[in-house]
């Protein structure tokens, strides 16, 4: 027995591959939804949005690119779908080199289709990308078209009916950067703490705890970290406007709460493999013992 | 000196005091060719890899990490690559060093050519020993996972400069049963070279392995150095430890601070 | 024998004295920091043509494997051939030959030939090998975490309750815990690591620069 | 979707799982895709050194304004970088070190102040720790404590002077001890950021190949 147990420690490590893909494969087909418990940091970004109304404008930075897709594009989804569920309009730009506009574009083309009643141009702006980092963020601050004379099909900003009603990112509600990098730290110890713009930041878990010092110095109004805060923010979303459930529920679309459930199954795949092969290695070791 | 700039005065005084140290125990390293330098455990393994591929004849595996030489831990591994590259040539066994970055990959060349001149044995260099697979971190981890695999060396060393690939490489060459040893001072990546490698190099003794496998003078007079200015260091700290403690003296703290 | 041996020695000692010298000085003392900015901007320069060294050694070897039909030499076709159509489109857009754009995107959004291999070849290529890390890092969890000893131990149940923490059904028994292991005991190691580290960089840079080191060069022929 | 990224999402699709077939095990798929990786990318390389680097930094300032005073340096980069080349030329390979020497000379220069000024100093003022934990009770107090002791006693592990025994010998193991916990708990962090790469990738098959075949098909 002890010897058949023992043997779990050499055991082929292609069954853990298995496990880990179904794992992360079956919650993508087949959503799970464990629950999440919505956290602070999270919350006042969503408690500020609702104090907004028609008339209202609120930026979306893309400052990440395909590879962090996962993590990011379910944060700047749920912004979205919140901001366009409350007639809030949305000045969407990037500002991140390695694929940032393909970023925004897929994620304003996915989020609009499900609001057929939005008119481009006047409910939201696609800017485009530009680069030059915190030079053109500096610009954009006073002024939209010293950075983007343009949108991102060339149209001029001064026959785009939104962009008449605001000249520069100072004068919108908030600003919300979802980012892989350092470009949302711009926007905290540049736009807020120049222009006083109100900033918030989603950001892939890896980078979190460096953000975390931003909040704490309260120069974020909020921050989603990671899947599980995107998480946190699609089922404020869900639960505040049921017309959205609809969306969700769509099983071809890309959520954070089924990236949560791949991630919490992975997590208990690995300690569980952990336990065994220490089950096995006491049990070998007691084996010698005996012999 | 009104061009001096008077914010790096603190960098100044440790730059000076760091070469003074450094550059007085090399001198009294070539006097005194006595200098201890304690055992270090990953560093005594290379011989008992080497000897393990050369037993099994099969090749040597060493990837110098897969940045630039602009990078120290890529100058720090070519110091261990010249002494594995001289053990190769005197057991005359196969070596093959693949290379990320082209420049490592020009400065890896002459330094195993020069190993086996060293070692009288310029007949068994061959050219195609270091060579060049491409530019991108993935794409040279999917194809020195290959090499793994397919040519199954019996010695793997991985030291150097690593980022996400550095575990990728260690697991694909554990699963292939060869003794691996690994160093780097990328701290993000100790983690997993510390759980799937034999004998992992960190931080400061991947710095100091060149040295210490030269058994020069001059070069552990250098660690010797080195390792003082760590002590005085460590006394700095204890010291700014007991006046913030006691709140007195702020000064101290703040001559270490930049800005 | 000067030349040959002394010369290179002498160029590294001077080329690394540039940027020590000018780091100590203010950006109004021009004729220090400008040779420094000079050198920083060559040297971009000397790694981009240095690129080619390596694209001359893989087309070498891979025409010999095609030479003499060693076995895969199907593989070294396939190489080729990837890197020759990839780098001639994007050679002819980085001259701006033949009507295109550069080597990203049409002004309308249609990718040019470059812009495609990267979007549709290379992108998804690299996204996935560091994906199967998601793989690698559970085989290797479940081998190296073992109640060995001490030093084993602390390592595995680290690792356990961190992970036990990041995730919904742990994260209210050891998510505190978790973010103080990665703050405090976590940043203490991290913190010795970086500072002996980076005086054994220090003083490896003092040995290149004293041309004591120079394995690098393969002149290690000792004192 | 257009034909080219109707095309492109079935080229991407199979080539990621050739690689994915690699856990498996080796196989022609995967040599396959590995070939084409190495090549594609040097390629890529190629396109992206000439279009960044080599023309915006060497070319355009050479033609634009000729050589001047200010920009004469970049003949001398030139230089260095054909260089590099003479290795190929046996009576004057020799020459093929310069362009490395001068390369390395610079960068390990400025590693030297930059670890020195940027590493040591800073690591060391925020390990100068006030160990009554400052007024902020007594978790503040113990996690000072924590600090400074970790520090210290990895710094001793890494002494290399003094033999591992007696006094140092301990201090050193509560040193080892320290790094396994510190390498424990980054090795448990990192899994989720894993994770998220791999819901990307399957993200990609599910969504992006098969659901985007199906729309395609059903004339969405």
């Amino acid at each position: 027995m002890a010897k058949g147990i023992a043997k779990l420690q050499t055991i082929d490590r292609r069954w853990i591959f298995l496990l880990i893909a179904l794992g992360t494969l079956i919650p993508i087909v087949l959503p799970i939804g464990f629950p999440v418990t919505i956290t602070p940091p999270v919350k006042s970004i969503y408690d500020l949005i609702e104090t907004f109304g028609p008339g209202d404008v609120v930026i979306l930075s893309y400052d990440y690119g395909p590879t962090t897709g996962a993590e990011n594009d379910p944060m700047a989804d749920a912004i979205l779908r919140h901001c366009f569920s409350r007639d809030v309009k949305v000045v969407a730009l990037a500002l991140y080199p390695l694929g940032g506009l393909t970023s925004l574009s897929n994620s304003l083309n996915r989020v609009t289709a499900e609001f057929p009643e939005l008119e481009y141009g006047v409910d939201y702006v696609n800017l485009g990308y530009k680069d030059g980092g915190q030079a053109s963020m500096k610009l954009l601050a006073d002024d939209f078209a010293k950075a983007f004379p343009g949108d991102t099909n060339g149209r001029p900003l001064a026959e785009i009916p939104l962009m008449q009603q605001i000249k520069g990112a100072r004068e919108a509600k908030l600003a919300v950067s979802i980012a892989t990098g350092i470009i949302g730290e711009w926007w905290a110890n540049l736009i807020n703490a120049q222009f006083g713009l109100p900033v918030a930041v989603g950001c892939t878990a890896v980078s979190a705890p460096k953000y975390y010092a931003y909040l704490e110095a309260k120069q974020m109004i909020g921050l989603i970290g990671g899947l599980k805060g995107a998480s946190e923010y699609e089922r404020m979303v869900k639960e505040g406007y049921p017309a959205t459930r609809e969306a969700y529920a769509n099983p071809l679309l890309q959520t954070a709460s089924k990236g949560m459930d791949a991630q919490t199954i992975d997590h208990l795949i690995v300690i569980a493999f952990i336990v065994i092969g220490n089950i096995a290695y006491f049990a070998s070791r007691r084996g010698k013992g005996q012999a | 000196m009104a061009y001096f700039d008077i914010s790096r005065v603190n960098a100044l005084t440790l730059f000076i005091f760091f070469c003074i140290v450094v550059i007085l125990f090399i001198e009294k390293a070539r006097a005194d060719r006595n200098l201890y330098i304690r055992r270090i455990a990953g560093l005594n393994a290379i011989d008992e890899a080497v000897g393990r591929a050369t037993e099994l004849g099969k090749k040597v595996l060493y990837i110098p990490g897969i940045m630039s030489i602009d990078e120290n831990q890529t100058i720090a591994s070519l110091a261990v690559l010249a002494h594995v590259a001289r053990m190769t040539a005197r057991y005359a066994t196969d070596l093959d060093v693949p290379n990320k970055d082209p420049l490592t990959f020009a400065s890896a060349r002459e330094t195993v050519k020069e190993a086996y001149t060293l070692e009288g044995r310029p007949d068994l260099y061959q050219e195609s020993m270091v060579h060049y697979v491409t530019y991108d971190q993935f794409a040279f981890t999917a194809a020195v996972s290959g090499i793994m695999v397919r040519e199954r060396p019996a010695a793997n060393f991985l030291i150097g400069s690593f980022y996400a690939e550095s575990l990728l490489l260690a697991e694909t060459g554990q699963a292939s049963g060869a003794i691996q040893i690994a160093g780097t001072a990328e701290v993000a990546q100790l983690p997993f070279f510390v759980c799937a490698c034999d004998y992992t190099l960190i931080g400061e003794e991947l710095y100091a392995a060149g040295a210490y496998l030269s058994r020069q003078p001059a070069m552990l007079g250098s660690i010797k150095g080195q390792d003082w200015t760590k002590a005085a260091v460590g006394a700095a700290i204890i010291l700014g430890v007991l006046l913030e403690s006691l709140h007195l003296f702020p000064g101290f703290k703040a001559f270490f601070s930049i800005q | 024998m000067f030349l040959r041996l002394r010369l290179p020695l002498l160029l590294t000692l001077l080329a690394g004295l540039v940027p020590v010298v000018a780091f100590f000085f203010k950006d109004e003392a021009r004729a220090v920091k400008a040779p420094a900015s000079w050198l920083e901007q060559d040297m971009i320069i000397v790694a981009g043509f240095a690129l080619l060294l390596g694209v001359v050694n893989v087309v070498q070897s891979n025409m010999k494997k095609i030479e003499r039909r060693d076995k895969g030499w199907f593989f070294a076709v396939v190489l080729l051939g990837g890197m020759a159509v990839t780098g001639l489109v994007g050679a002819l857009g980085a001259f701006r030959i033949g009507g295109l754009p550069g080597i990203g995107n049409y002004p309308d959004g249609r990718p040019t030939p470059f812009a495609w291999c990267a979007n549709y070849l290379f992108t998804p290529l690299q996204a996935t090998m560091f994906s199967l890390l998601a793989f690698y890092i559970a085989s290797a969890a479940f081998r190296a975490f073992r109640v060995r000893n001490v030093a084993a131990t602390i390592l595995l149940v680290a690792a356990v309750v961190v992970m036990l923490g990041r995730i919904p059904v742990g994260e209210g028994v050891f998510g505190r815990f978790t973010e103080w292991l990665m703050q405090i005991p976590n940043g203490a190691a991290q913190r010795g690591i970086i500072i002996g580290a980076a005086l054994g960089a220090a003083s490896l840079s003092l040995r290149v620069i004293l041309g004591i080191e120079r394995s690098y060069l393969g002149l290690d022929k000792g004192e | 979707m257009p034909a080219y990224a109707f095309i492109g999402t079935w080229v991407a699709a199979l080539l990621t799982l050739f690689l994915m077939s690699f856990l498996y095990k080796d196989n022609p798929f995967f040599r396959f895709a590995e070939a084409l990786f190495a090549g594609v990318s040097l390629g890529y390389y190629i396109g992206i050194t000439l279009d960044q680097t080599l023309r915006p930094n060497l070319l355009e300032p050479l033609a634009q304004n000729g050589v001047t005073p200010t920009n004469f340096h970049l003949l001398f980069a030139g230089l260095l970088g054909l260089n590099l080349y003479t290795r190929y030329i046996p009576r004057i390979a020799w020459l093929a070190r310069l362009s490395l020497a001068v390369y390395v000379g610079y960068y390990v220069g400025i590693n030297m102040v930059q670890k020195l000024q940027g590493e040591v100093l800073p690591q060391s003022a925020a390990t100068m720790v006030d160990l009554t934990g400052g007024g902020n009770g007594a978790l503040a107090a113990f996690n000072a404590v924590v600090v400074f002791v970790g520090v210290i006693s990895v710094l001793i592990y890494f002494f290399f002077s003094l033999p591992h025994d007696g006094v140092v010998g301990r201090v050193s193991r509560l040193g080892i001890w320290f790094l396994m916990l510190g390498f424990g708990a980054a090795f448990g962090y990192t899994v989720m950021g894993r994770v998220s790469l791999l819901i990307g990738r399957f993200n990609f098959l599910v969504i992006d190949w098969i659901g985007g075949t199906m729309r395609a098909l059903g004339g969405g």
